[in-house]
């Protein structure tokens, strides 16, 4: 289990330093400069220069490179050029509302995808699971930033059920926080859940015709006991791979839906550091990103050794 | 001895077989009438659409459903049915191309991976794709467009880099199998190098897998364009797209409701269509699957 | 009154007809075995009694299981049932486990779902089950994973929870079929003892006469769905009535005809071979351990011999194989055939290549599914220098197929409209195509029926009459060896422990492992 | 009686020091609520006194004498007086200035501390429009002791103080107590950033915002005029919205191909089509709302033959392949195709490329890379921009750039006026640009919200007389 743990962890140590090279180089090739786009049409040129100077961007590469890299080490992701903050600071507040809303969406997914994969699975060829499967085929077809547009139609505008977006802030109170997240995190979780109760299904139907499902059976196990007991635990690594995925893509993926709900999150706040060439906060943020999906996988590989026991002894 | 005759992969080169039961698959036949329409009715607008898509004629506009117009007018007046029709050329080719992408570079790396299995390359080939998945893939749309401004091209990159890794992966697991059967070994009496054999043996065997796959992304990559097209990093005006007509008719759900309808169903119902199509696919090819996933 | 009686049962799956008109019955104390080829439907028949049919199965007749009818029994019922009054062990041990679960917990398991007794209750219970399948929890504790156990191990923990519950009936579906001969007699010997200790009805499936024949009180032979034969064992042999049943005994001793001349010269020469495989790191910075497969191996094959290699699951055979062919480069030793080395610096020597072909066991996976058999056959041409083209190559190809038996015709098929037995014949023809000098055969008759088998070996033994072919022929079973090879090696853990003529090293064994090896195989009975 | 309110606009501010950059929104939050200059906009464009009650010209009309309002206070309580002054105008025209509208004070040879309540401006030419100069956002009084925390925590004059920002959500702002002049109405003001328009839409429906200012989304105001808990004010802006030409580019270096542009564009389409109805056409680089404005429209009116004639005396080959390039502004993105597929009827094929600002601003605006672009210049009084040959569109004429350069000098107000009306002549005779229309002010609000600003001679949103109605 260590010696994984440690070839994991090592192998994801070079993925970031490659990632952060990448990252570092499509920034600088960006066009525009950011020191033109904060003082507009009238600005003088020996206005631009000293902008230019205050924000750093007259380094050469390796050593703006490495100054970048250092100070992320120490936990320093640098100073927005726009809003002249802290980026870890700014990082902070918006992962407030990103991690819940992904979490939000994860959990409704998975509370939907569970309950409709194995019932698919369970009744498999029947009316159910036909139309299970069939509404898991439209959710998984339909654009999520168009169903969302039409649930603010429908929810927000029509019956007003909901705000039409915007958040109002944890301190505003819990549940308000929550009522304006949930919209968006219905509009992420729909197409999610719909593949999850697909992968589920499938994967459950696979472990559900292996030998050992039929060894449980001969030992006297109804159906639903050799599912629940037998079944459900092996066929949980390719949907732990896929909640995995899914929560790295909820992180950042959400820009779209961040900007249907103006929900101040992670998403939008890379969309309008990259059209406001806030080079510095594009590359940490894009660099966070990178982390944590990695680092997610991460925990997953080392869940599957947890789910199954071949894997703790080393492979 | 084991008895090996249970369920064995049912012979690729058996076409009258294979016609007969894919007419019968439910989803097969459905999914690729779907999609057939929207791939007709991308290849008739080359020739003729109802009205002129760049014909802009104000004192039409916004429209509802009519004779003339039988899904309507957008903001400018334009033609929503005409606008559909050459919109499926653009998420068409688009998604094509970006599997086409995927598959030119995926699948020679995941063989190359593959025939060289534990090898520092494969470990690279790997960990290289692993790399790419880690990153935010609209993000880095984002920031491709942002160097090289907005356009169906670089739409088309920006997906097409995402289904490398997919390829390469599936490629190097269906791969690896194959590489266990004793007809590799065959040919590796025969004197065969890896190329060869990858190219004979192992490619041809794949071909199912990455077919089904192949629609998969495809599909996923007409979501992909909608959604870089609606955040206006797809093909540009007057080029119609479906994803821009879906922004485009935002602010006018409300009392304009049809131009929001019509694009959305429009990408649905491909998305659709083509998700079908592989299932069926998928059961054809591997009965084993059949009704799995 | 009988403990398991089947009557009259048909079994439809869908439309398809599997079961007709079975009929056989299980006493207490009783072993009844049921033989047949591949498909004819013992593993339904079993099945059937367990209620475990797969989906659309719809079964007709009685099935009375202790007094109860099982085909009228409700799910509820049937659970209760199995497990308790009757267990069930399966042909793969390897899959049988659930992998997840420690061995205790999953022999624990059988106990609860029938009994309310607590689970430290069970586990003591199920300790003591795994002691009486020779399990005991000092070597083999419960936190066990299956991972961490053996295929003769496994079938042991499945034999465990099979009859932790000491049922009355017994069905073992081809227990031993993917386990060694001497893992199979022990896992043999211990059923057999649990039977008499506890009493039990056991239903013994196989499609190996010989494993029934030593074991069973009374045989049922099946074919394709139905009884053909059955009758106390073993009078049952000297009596056998239908002419299925006489071709299946006849095939399981037949030795073929051969009359090749043994030349005295060398035709390979293999010595002190050395193959090891890299194992991974055992810490993150240490230096990748070693396995060595093959262990210095020597022996000579001459030219005109069928020489045999038989062990274990796992001794080297087929690593040997591989390095003889060229296909991997060796650590060690030389490898000369025709007194030419298979690798000349690091890469294969093709003229030697070109000497010899292989036919490998898998007649399902020996071909590549879109090729059509002319293009299968031809594949070998690869390795010559001036590949016969056009008339040449055809003529090439229909020569080797109708001296397989075959039809020049079939080179226009594809491999999957031909039988597991016919694939084999193309295997071979396509090893024949560039005229080799030697051909290995990697447990070339494994995978098929008796009969089939019996027309491979007597064909194999025809071609090496017409062309002179040396073979040197690998397998792990005895009897197969013994009826084909002139002389024999026996092989264990990577080394050669015995050599000699056929007949004399299984007549007069030397080494204890061989002894071990011949006394493990099972017999058929001595047949008047 | 409800003493908040909550106003939606599009931009959120990069940070709140208006001296400082050039971002639109931040003058939005800050002018006159937080911050406040010598003079300010009234609503109606006008100059009128801000912290300096009133002021002084000389005769040669180089001085400028300012008398500051008394017990004036910082939010930080400490007092505002001429050294302030002093220091923000230092600031703002020093060597390493960051700010953006640095022209604004290059007029100023010294600025002195007369006492406590008077300041002293000393320019080196006349120039009668300084007190309009220093009503720009950009020109606000600041405080040495509270400058260094000005982006986020901005300390100023005004009758409202910085409370709380949110980031990517809103800003909020609480009624300033010890407000020197006529207090605020409101307690507390949130402006919430709300970028997307159908977001707009969706939130003003909701009733999330009580004010949207600049609404984004034409289209829907009907559906608020028809609706009784809203009401739509639709003012002016001093955006000239123009179709801008590179004039240094073939074949535009041609006043033929330039004119030709013009009559092949139907502003009344585009205004259609691009603004569901609303702006008023324009025919040249003035505001319409101006009392100097020149209606000029029909001078390049809508005729497409002529159009086409024109192109053929220019000896143009057709079709005319040209880059179009559209910052992300609806009016631009959508003006922008009808604009495209007006040229085309005459065989000029404009090639439509979307461009962020950044880009708009490094290529188009800087990089002079384009033929021609779409975009609202809502500086007000800006036709002094056509007397600077490097500027985007490249029009160098030096009887214009001489016209400018006696206006900046001339302080008699019907000489300024008749210069300015010459000067709109020339360049709608040169077809410098095509004029499309005067960008209106949208803004969208609650019934009961009542004191807003119905015009927007500046960007910003006044909230010291909003209130809600009894
Ligand atoms: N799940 C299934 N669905 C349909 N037909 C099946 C299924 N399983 C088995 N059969 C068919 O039932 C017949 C009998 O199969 P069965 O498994 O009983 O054979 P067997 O005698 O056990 O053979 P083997 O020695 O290979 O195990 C075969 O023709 C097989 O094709
Ligand atoms: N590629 C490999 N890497 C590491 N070890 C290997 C590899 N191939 C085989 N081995 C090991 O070498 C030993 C011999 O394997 P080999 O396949 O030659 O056995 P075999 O005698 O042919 O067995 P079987 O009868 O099961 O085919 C086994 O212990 C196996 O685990
Ligand atoms: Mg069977
Ligand atoms: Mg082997
Ligand atoms: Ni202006």
């Amino acid at each position: 289990m260590l010696r994984y743990t440690l070839t994991r962890l090592l192998s994801l140590a070079v993925s970031l330093a490659v990632a952060s090279v990448v990252i570092f180089m499509a920034v600088e090739i960006l066009p525009g400069d950011p020191a033109t786009l904060m003082l507009g049409v009238n600005a003088q040129e020996d206005t631009l220069a000293a902008l230019r100077e205050q924000l750093g961007l007259n380094g050469s590469l390796w050593s703006r490179y490495l100054s970048w890299v250092g100070g992320m080490l120490t936990g320093d992701f640098g100073t927005s050029y726009t809003y002249r903050t802290p980026v870890a600071e700014m990082v902070g507040e918006r992962l407030w509302i990103s991690l819940p809303l992904a979490i939000y969406a994860l959990t409704l997914s998975t509370l939907i995808a569970f309950p409709a994969g194995i019932w698919a699975a369970s009744k498999r060829g029947s009316a159910a699971d036909v139309g299970v499967m069939g509404v898991t085929q439209l959710g998984v077809a339909i654009p999520n930033f168009w169903f969302a547009m039409l649930m603010v139609v429908v929810f927000a505008i029509n019956l007003r059920w909901f705000s039409a977006g915007g958040f109002p802030g944890w301190d505003k109170g819990f549940w308000l926080s929550m009522k304006s997240l949930t919209l968006p995190a219905i509009a992420l979780a729909l197409p999610q859940a719909s593949i999850l109760a697909r992968v589920m299904r499938s994967s459950l139907l696979d472990t559900l015709s292996e030998d050992f499902v039929r060894t449980a059976r001969a030992k006297g196990l109804s159906k639903r006991q050799a599912l629940w007991r037998h079944a459900l635990r092996n066929a949980l690594i390719p949907v732990l791979t896929i909640i995995g995925l899914q929560f790295s893509f909820l992180l950042a993926g959400g820009i779209i839906i961040e900007n249907v709900f103006y929900l101040p999150g992670l998403g939008r706040m890379i969309f309008q550091a990259v059209s406001a060439r806030d080079l510095i906060v594009v590359e940490s943020v894009v660099m966070l990103l990178v982390f944590a999906v990695i680092a997610v996988n991460f925990l997953v590989e080392i869940s599957y050794a947890l789910v199954d026991p071949r894997l703790r002894h080393g492979r | 001895m084991t008895d090996l005759r249970a369920d064995h992969l049912p012979p690729s080169g058996a076409p009258v077989r294979l016609w007969g039961r894919a007419l019968k698959s439910r989803s097969l036949v459905l999914g690729a009438a779907l999609t057939l329409i929207f791939v007709l009715a991308a290849l008739v607008s080359f020739l003729w659409t109802p009205f002129d898509v760049t014909g802009i004629d104000i004192a039409n506009k916004i429209k509802g459903p009519s004779a003339r117009n039988p899904l309507g007018t957008d903001h400018f007046g334009r033609d929503i049915l005409s606008m559909i029709m050459v919109g499926a050329r653009v998420s068409i080719a688009v998604a094509f191309v970006a599997v086409g992408i995927g598959m030119a570079f995926g699948v020679p790396l995941g063989l190359w991976a593959a025939a060289r299995k534990g090898s520092l390359l494969d470990e690279v080939i790997m960990r290289g794709n692993d790399l790419v998945f880690a990153f935010p893939s609209l993000v880095i749309a984002i920031l491709i467009t942002a160097i090289f401004g907005p356009s169906a091209v670089n739409a088309i990159v920006a997906i097409g880099i995402f289904n490398i890794p997919v390829f390469a992966r599936l490629t190097r697991s269906g791969a690896l199998t194959l590489w266990q059967k004793d007809y590799v070994l065959a040919a590796r009496v025969a004197g065969k190098g890896a190329a060869r054999i990858s190219v004979e043996h192992i490619l041809p065997n794949v071909t199912n897998l990455l077919i089904v796959q192949g629609t998969i992304q495809f599909s996923l990559g007409i979501l992909a364009e909608a959604g870089l097209s609606y955040v206006g990093l797809g093909a540009q005006p007057p080029t119609p797209s479906w994803g821009r007509m879906l922004a485009e008719s935002q602010t006018m759900i409300s009392f304009a409701p049809h131009m929001a309808l019509f694009p959305g169903l429009a990408i649905l119902l491909t998305v659709l269509g083509l998700n079908l199509m592989g299932d069926g696919l998928r059961d054809l090819f591997d009965p084993k699957l059949r009704g799995r996933s | 009154m009988s403990l398991l009686r089947i009557e009259k049962l048909d079994l439809d799956i869908g439309k398809r007809p599997i079961l007709r008109d079975v009929s056989l019955s299980v006493d207490p104390g009783q072993i009844v075995g049921v033989i047949g080829e591949s498909g004819s439907g013992k593993s339904m028949t079993a099945f059937t009694v367990m209620q475990l049919l797969p989906e659309g199965a719809v079964a007709r007749g009685s099935v009375t299981l202790d007094g109860h009818d099982i085909l009228t029994l409700s799910e509820p019922e049937l659970c209760a049932l199995r497990g308790n009054k009757v267990g069930m062990v399966f042909q793969e041990p390897m899959t049988a486990l659930n992998p997840i679960r420690s061995i205790g917990d999953q022999v624990a398991e059988t106990i609860l779902i029938h009994e309310r007794v607590s689970k430290t209750e069970a586990l003591n219970r199920a300790r003591e089950a795994l002691a009486r399948v020779e399990l005991p929890e000092d070597r083999f504790p419960l936190t066990r994973y299956p991972h961490e156990l053996s295929g003769g191990q496994r079938q042991r923990v499945v034999i465990a929870m099979a009859i932790a519950l000491r049922p009355k009936l017994l069905i073992a579906d081809e227990p031993t079929t993917a386990l060694d001969v001497t893992t199979q007699a022990q896992i043999l010997k211990l059923l057999e003892r649990l039977v008499r200790e506890d009493g039990m009805g056991m239903l013994m499936i196989s499609h190996d006469l010989a494993v029934v024949s030593d074991l069973a009180d009374e045989i049922v032979i099946m074919r394709s769905g139905e009884v053909v034969e059955r009758g106390p064992c073993p009078v049952i042999f000297s009596a056998l009535q239908h002419p299925y049943s006489i071709s299946l005994l006849a095939a399981s001793t037949h030795a073929p005809d051969r009359s090749v001349q043994v030349e005295d010269t060398p035709l390979l020469r293999v010595s002190e071979v050395r193959r090891s495989y890299r194992t991974p790191r055992k810490t993150l910075f240490g230096k990748p351990g070693a396995f060595e497969a093959v262990k210095g191996v020597s022996f000579d094959l001459k030219k005109g011999e069928s020489l045999g290699l038989v062990g274990e699951s796992g001794c080297g055979k087929s690593t040997l194989t591989r390095a003889i062919l060229g296909l991997e480069e060796v650590q060690g030793g030389e490898i000369l055939l025709a007194g030419e080395p298979v690798f000349t610096g690091h890469s294969p020597n093709r003229d030697v290549r070109r000497k010899m072909q292989v036919v490998f066991q898998d007649p399902y996976g020996s071909f590549n599914p879109r090729h059509r058999v002319d293009r299968l056959v031809c594949e070998p041409f690869h390795l010559l220098d001036t590949p016969p083209t056009g008339k040449a190559r055809d003529r090439a190809i229909e020569e080797a197929l109708t001296s397989v038996g075959l039809t020049a015709a079939d080179r226009y098929k594809y491999i999957h409209e031909f039988s597991g037995g016919q694939r084999q014949r193309i295997a071979i023809a396509r090893a024949l195509i560039i005229k080799p000098e030697l051909i290995l055969l990697d447990e070339a008759v494994s995978a098929l029926d008796v009969q089939v088998r019996a027309q491979i070996l007597d064909l194999l033994a025809d071609l090496s009459d017409q062309f002179g072919l040396s073979y040197l022929f690998i397998s792990h079973d005895l009897s197969v060896v013994r009826v084909i090879t002139d002389r024999c090696l026996v092989m264990k853990a990577g080394e050669i422990v015995e050599q000699g003529p056929t007949e004399q090293v299984f007549s007069n064994p030397q080494h204890p492992y061989t002894r071990e090896l011949i006394a493990a195989a099972p017999d058929l009975p001595e047949l008047a | 009686q409800q003493a908040d309110i909550t106003i939606g606009q599009q931009l959120e501010p990069p940070h709140l020091d208006p001296t400082s950059a050039a971002a639109g929104a931040i003058d939005q939050v800050v002018y006159s609520n937080i911050f406040e200059g010598l003079t300010r906009f009234g609503p109606d464009g006008s100059v009128g006194p801000g912290l300096a009650r009133s002021w002084d010209v000389s005769e040669d009309g180089l001085t400028y004498t300012f008398h500051l309002a008394e017990g004036v206070k910082f939010h930080d309580g400490t007092t505002m007086d001429a050294e302030d002054v002093v220091f923000s105008l230092n600031r703002a025209r020093a060597e390493d200035s960051a700010n953006a509208q640095k022209a604004l004070f290059a007029g100023i040879t010294d600025v002195v501390a007369t006492d406590a309540a008077t300041v002293t401006v000393t320019l080196s030419n006349p120039d009668g429009a300084f007190p309009f100069k220093m009503a720009w956002g950009d020109a606000v009084i600041v405080a040495p002791e509270s400058i260094d925390g000005i982006k986020t925590t901005p300390i100023g004059t005004g009758a409202f103080m910085f409370d709380n920002w949110v980031e990517g959500d809103r800003i909020e702002l609480k009624k300033n107590p010890e407000y020197w002049g006529e207090p605020a109405m409101l307690d507390a003001v949130t402006f919430k950033f709300i970028s997307d328009p159908t977001a707009a839409f969706a939130s003003m429906m909701a009733e999330d915002v009580d004010v949207f200012a600049a609404f984004p989304a034409p289209e829907n105001l009907p559906q608020f005029d028809a609706d009784p808990r809203f009401k739509v004010l639709v003012g002016s802006t001093e955006g000239e919205t123009i179709l801008a030409i590179n004039n240094k580019q073939a074949p535009f270096d041609n006043v033929k191909v330039r004119e030709a542009v013009a009559h092949a564009i139907n502003r009344q389409e585009i205004i259609d089509g691009a603004q569901f109805g609303y702006g008023t056409p324009i025919g040249t680089h003035f505001a319409p709302h101006n009392p100097d404005y020149v209606d000029l429209t029909g001078q390049s009116g809508y005729d497409p033959e002529k159009a086409k004639m024109l192109l053929e005396e220019a000896g143009v080959t057709l079709p005319l392949k040209v880059k179009m390039t559209l910052p992300p502004p609806s009016y631009a993105r959508r003006g922008g195709e009808i604009i495209a597929a007006q040229l085309r009827q005459v065989g000029i094929e404009a090639q439509i490329e979307n461009v962020e600002w950044a880009q708009w601003l490094e290529g188009t605006f800087r990089g002079k890379d384009y033929a021609l672009t779409i975009v609202s210049h809502t500086e007000p009084m800006d036709i002094n921009i056509y007397a600077r040959p490097d500027y985007y569109f490249q029009y160098d004429n030096a009887d214009f750039q001489a016209l400018i350069a006696k206006i900046d000098v001339e302080s008699d107000p019907a000489a300024r006026s008749e210069m300015f009306k010459q000067a709109q002549q020339v360049i709608a005779d040169d077809y410098v640009n095509a004029y499309l229309f005067q960008l209106p002010l949208i803004t969208v609000a609650k019934a009961g919200v009542e004191g807003l600003w119905e015009n927007a001679p500046t960007q910003a949103a006044d909230m010291t007389a909003v209130h809600w109605a009894e």
